[in-house]
């Protein structure tokens, strides 16, 4: 039932329509622009409206016989019509033919039924329409009625009012004094496990053990008074950590961790 | 004629040389926080017949000219790009059934409705969106805005043309609750409709 | 009160909607060639006492808002804002050193200084310009006022901290801590840190 309003299907010349479009009745001319109509259900409420009696009282019949009357001829004279067109002629050739069953042989849903939903349907976008009209020639803004041309306008002055405090002032200089001093930079020194005494370490060890074993068991052990130091205990771990990685590289150890921060294994490779 | 107070005067004032339809909160605010609702209606009755006139739109008040000068003002330049009817439609549906969604739209307009259509109502600034309604598909639900009462001279949605009898009628409930309704009515009154020609002459 | 007649209300809706003074003539050209000389002087008599007045500017006419109300018209209202880090460094600045140019502010700072925050600490009324240095370029040099003493609670310049005082209360602490301590926090915050909270009253 819906139709794309831009559909080039229904931009046609109008001199096609000059005519009467309806045979049924010759006093109502039916001077059809297709592109009139904003899709079927314009169409028929159009139509409906030629019946110039209130719609609660149209005859659906007589609807859709124009409606189908104007869709063959639309179609005699090979215009293209939109799908929604054809769609809603048949519907309504459905209508037609179950309405005039006797009411016995009447399909479900009942003709009666589908003939109210369409004129209900006729009813309201009737209605919407009435009231769009009625809207517009209301007394408009800007078109029958107008503000005043000039107004001065009403201001409102934003004021700041700043905020400080005696300590944030201070502290302010504080920190740009700070900042502008010249510094110095001391680095500490540190006792540290060199790369070269963890690599003979770990490859000394490596060559009497042939098993897995963790990165941190090459470390000294703490008993060792010398590596009390957990500063100095980092140290040999980071270094114990790279000498692990240059021995991996060479070919004489493999590693391997079983999940992400897992204990590091290590292993020697014999030969 | 009793002169105003200073009260009176000075809303009048305000709302003269506002360059916008303003509230009475609004009002109030420039004015030291005083009670203007009076003020706003001695004022509406003493401009009551006058060629200029103080109105209610929604929560907002402005002065206008006259409806009935209409002719002897309405400007010489172009009138603004008039609506197409696709548009006036749409309006008129969101105005009378708000908040609504684009397929309920749809569904009373027979057609689809051309995502522009909407636009232009909110770049006019009569419609705006108004929520999701919370149901399968949360759609977006339109509904119009106080610009609208105010470009339409409307002073509460109310007062849009013949909607007590549309209510009335039905013809702004769903087709469906309507269908409904009138099924269940005696057989003989719902075959009205279905009338053949020559019984609705 | 007498309602007014159509010409009269004519007119006043013209003269309301016109979009500058407008004279007699072209009013009249709108109401079709109609004498408008005495509507104009009844509204203006209408109007004298109003909160709106009809006043006449040589030949053009037009609507104002009484004078005396044009106080109404203007609101102010004020907001507390706090000053920015930079504000407060370059308030400081000025404070410690006055008088003061901008380069020289810069140089202390270590960091360019944007005009603004120089006019926000005159807007604040705690900074003036206190004239020009007889230098090459002659700078504008800035020193405080007499309301920043008072809003800081200072008898006079000298009661702020020197820079000893400023150590012993580990204001000077060097700036990597500083900025180590500052960089854990949420960007803007970084006061926090050096605060120990009972200097701080």
């Amino acid at each position: 039932m819906t139709q794309d309003v831009d559909s080039p299907a229904l931009s046609l010349p109008a001199d096609d329509w000059d005519g009467p479009a309806a045979a049924a009745s010759e006093d109502t001319a039916l001077y059809l622009e297709l592109d009139g109509w904003e899709g079927p259900l314009d169409l028929l409420l159009d139509l409906a409206r030629r019946q110039k009696v209130d719609l609660r009282r149209i005859s659906i019949l007589e609807l859709v016989d124009q409606y189908l009357t104007y869709i063959e001829r639309a179609e005699a004279l090979r215009l293209e019509l939109a799908a929604d067109y054809l769609v809603m002629a048949a519907w309504l050739a459905y209508l037609k033919s179950a309405m005039l069953l006797p009411r016995e042989e009447q399909p479900d849903p009942s003709p009666e039924e589908l003939a109210l939903r369409l004129q209900l349907r006729l009813q309201r976008l009737a209605a919407m329409r009435d009231a769009a009209a009625r809207l517009m020639g209301r007394d408009r803004l800007g078109r029958d009625v107008f503000l005043r041309g000039a107004p001065e306008g009403l201001r409102v002055d934003r004021k700041h009012k700043w905020q400080c405090d005696w300590f944030a002032l201070v502290q302010a200089y504080g920190q740009v004094k700070a900042r502008t001093q010249p510094v110095v930079h001391m680095v500490r020194d540190r006792m540290v496990m060199t790369l070269d005494s963890a690599l003979a370490r770990v490859s000394s060890l490596l060559g009497v053990n042939l098993d897995w074993m963790e990165l941190r068991d090459f470390l000294p052990p703490p008993s060792d008074a010398a590596y009390a130091d957990p500063r100095l205990r980092r140290s040999a771990l980071a270094s114990s950590f790279v000498a692990a990685l240059e021995l991996a590289r060479l070919g004489k150890a493999e590693l391997a961790q079983e999940q992400v921060f897992g204990p590091l294994m290590l292993r020697g490779i014999k030969g | 004629m009793s002169a105003p107070d200073d009260l009176v005067r000075a809303v009048e004032a305000a709302l003269f040389a506002a360059e916008a339809p303003i509230s009475a909160e609004e009002i109030s605010l420039h004015l030291g926080g005083a009670k203007v609702s009076d003020a706003l209606e001695e004022l509406a009755s003493h401009y009551a017949g006058r060629g200029v006139q103080l109105v209610r739109r929604g929560k907002l008040w402005h002065f206008q000219t006259a409806p009935d000068l209409a002719h002897l003002l309405r400007r010489e330049r172009e009138e603004s790009r008039r609506l197409s009817r696709a548009a006036t439609e749409v309006l008129a549906i969101v105005a009378y059934h708000e908040p609504v969604s684009r397929a309920e739209i749809e569904a009373i307009r027979g057609v689809q409705t051309a995502k522009g259509t909407l636009d232009v109502l909110m770049e006019a600034g009569w419609v705006r969106i108004a929520g999701r309604r919370e149901v399968p598909g949360r759609p977006v639900i339109y509904a119009t805005t106080p610009e609208f009462l105010t470009h339409f001279g409307l002073e509460s949605r109310r007062d849009l043309p013949g909607i007590d009898e549309l209510r009335a009628a039905g013809l702004l409930d769903p087709v469906e609750d309507a269908l409904a309704e009138a099924l269940q009515e005696p057989a003989g009154e719902s075959d009205a409709p279905l009338a053949s020609g020559d019984e609705s002459a």
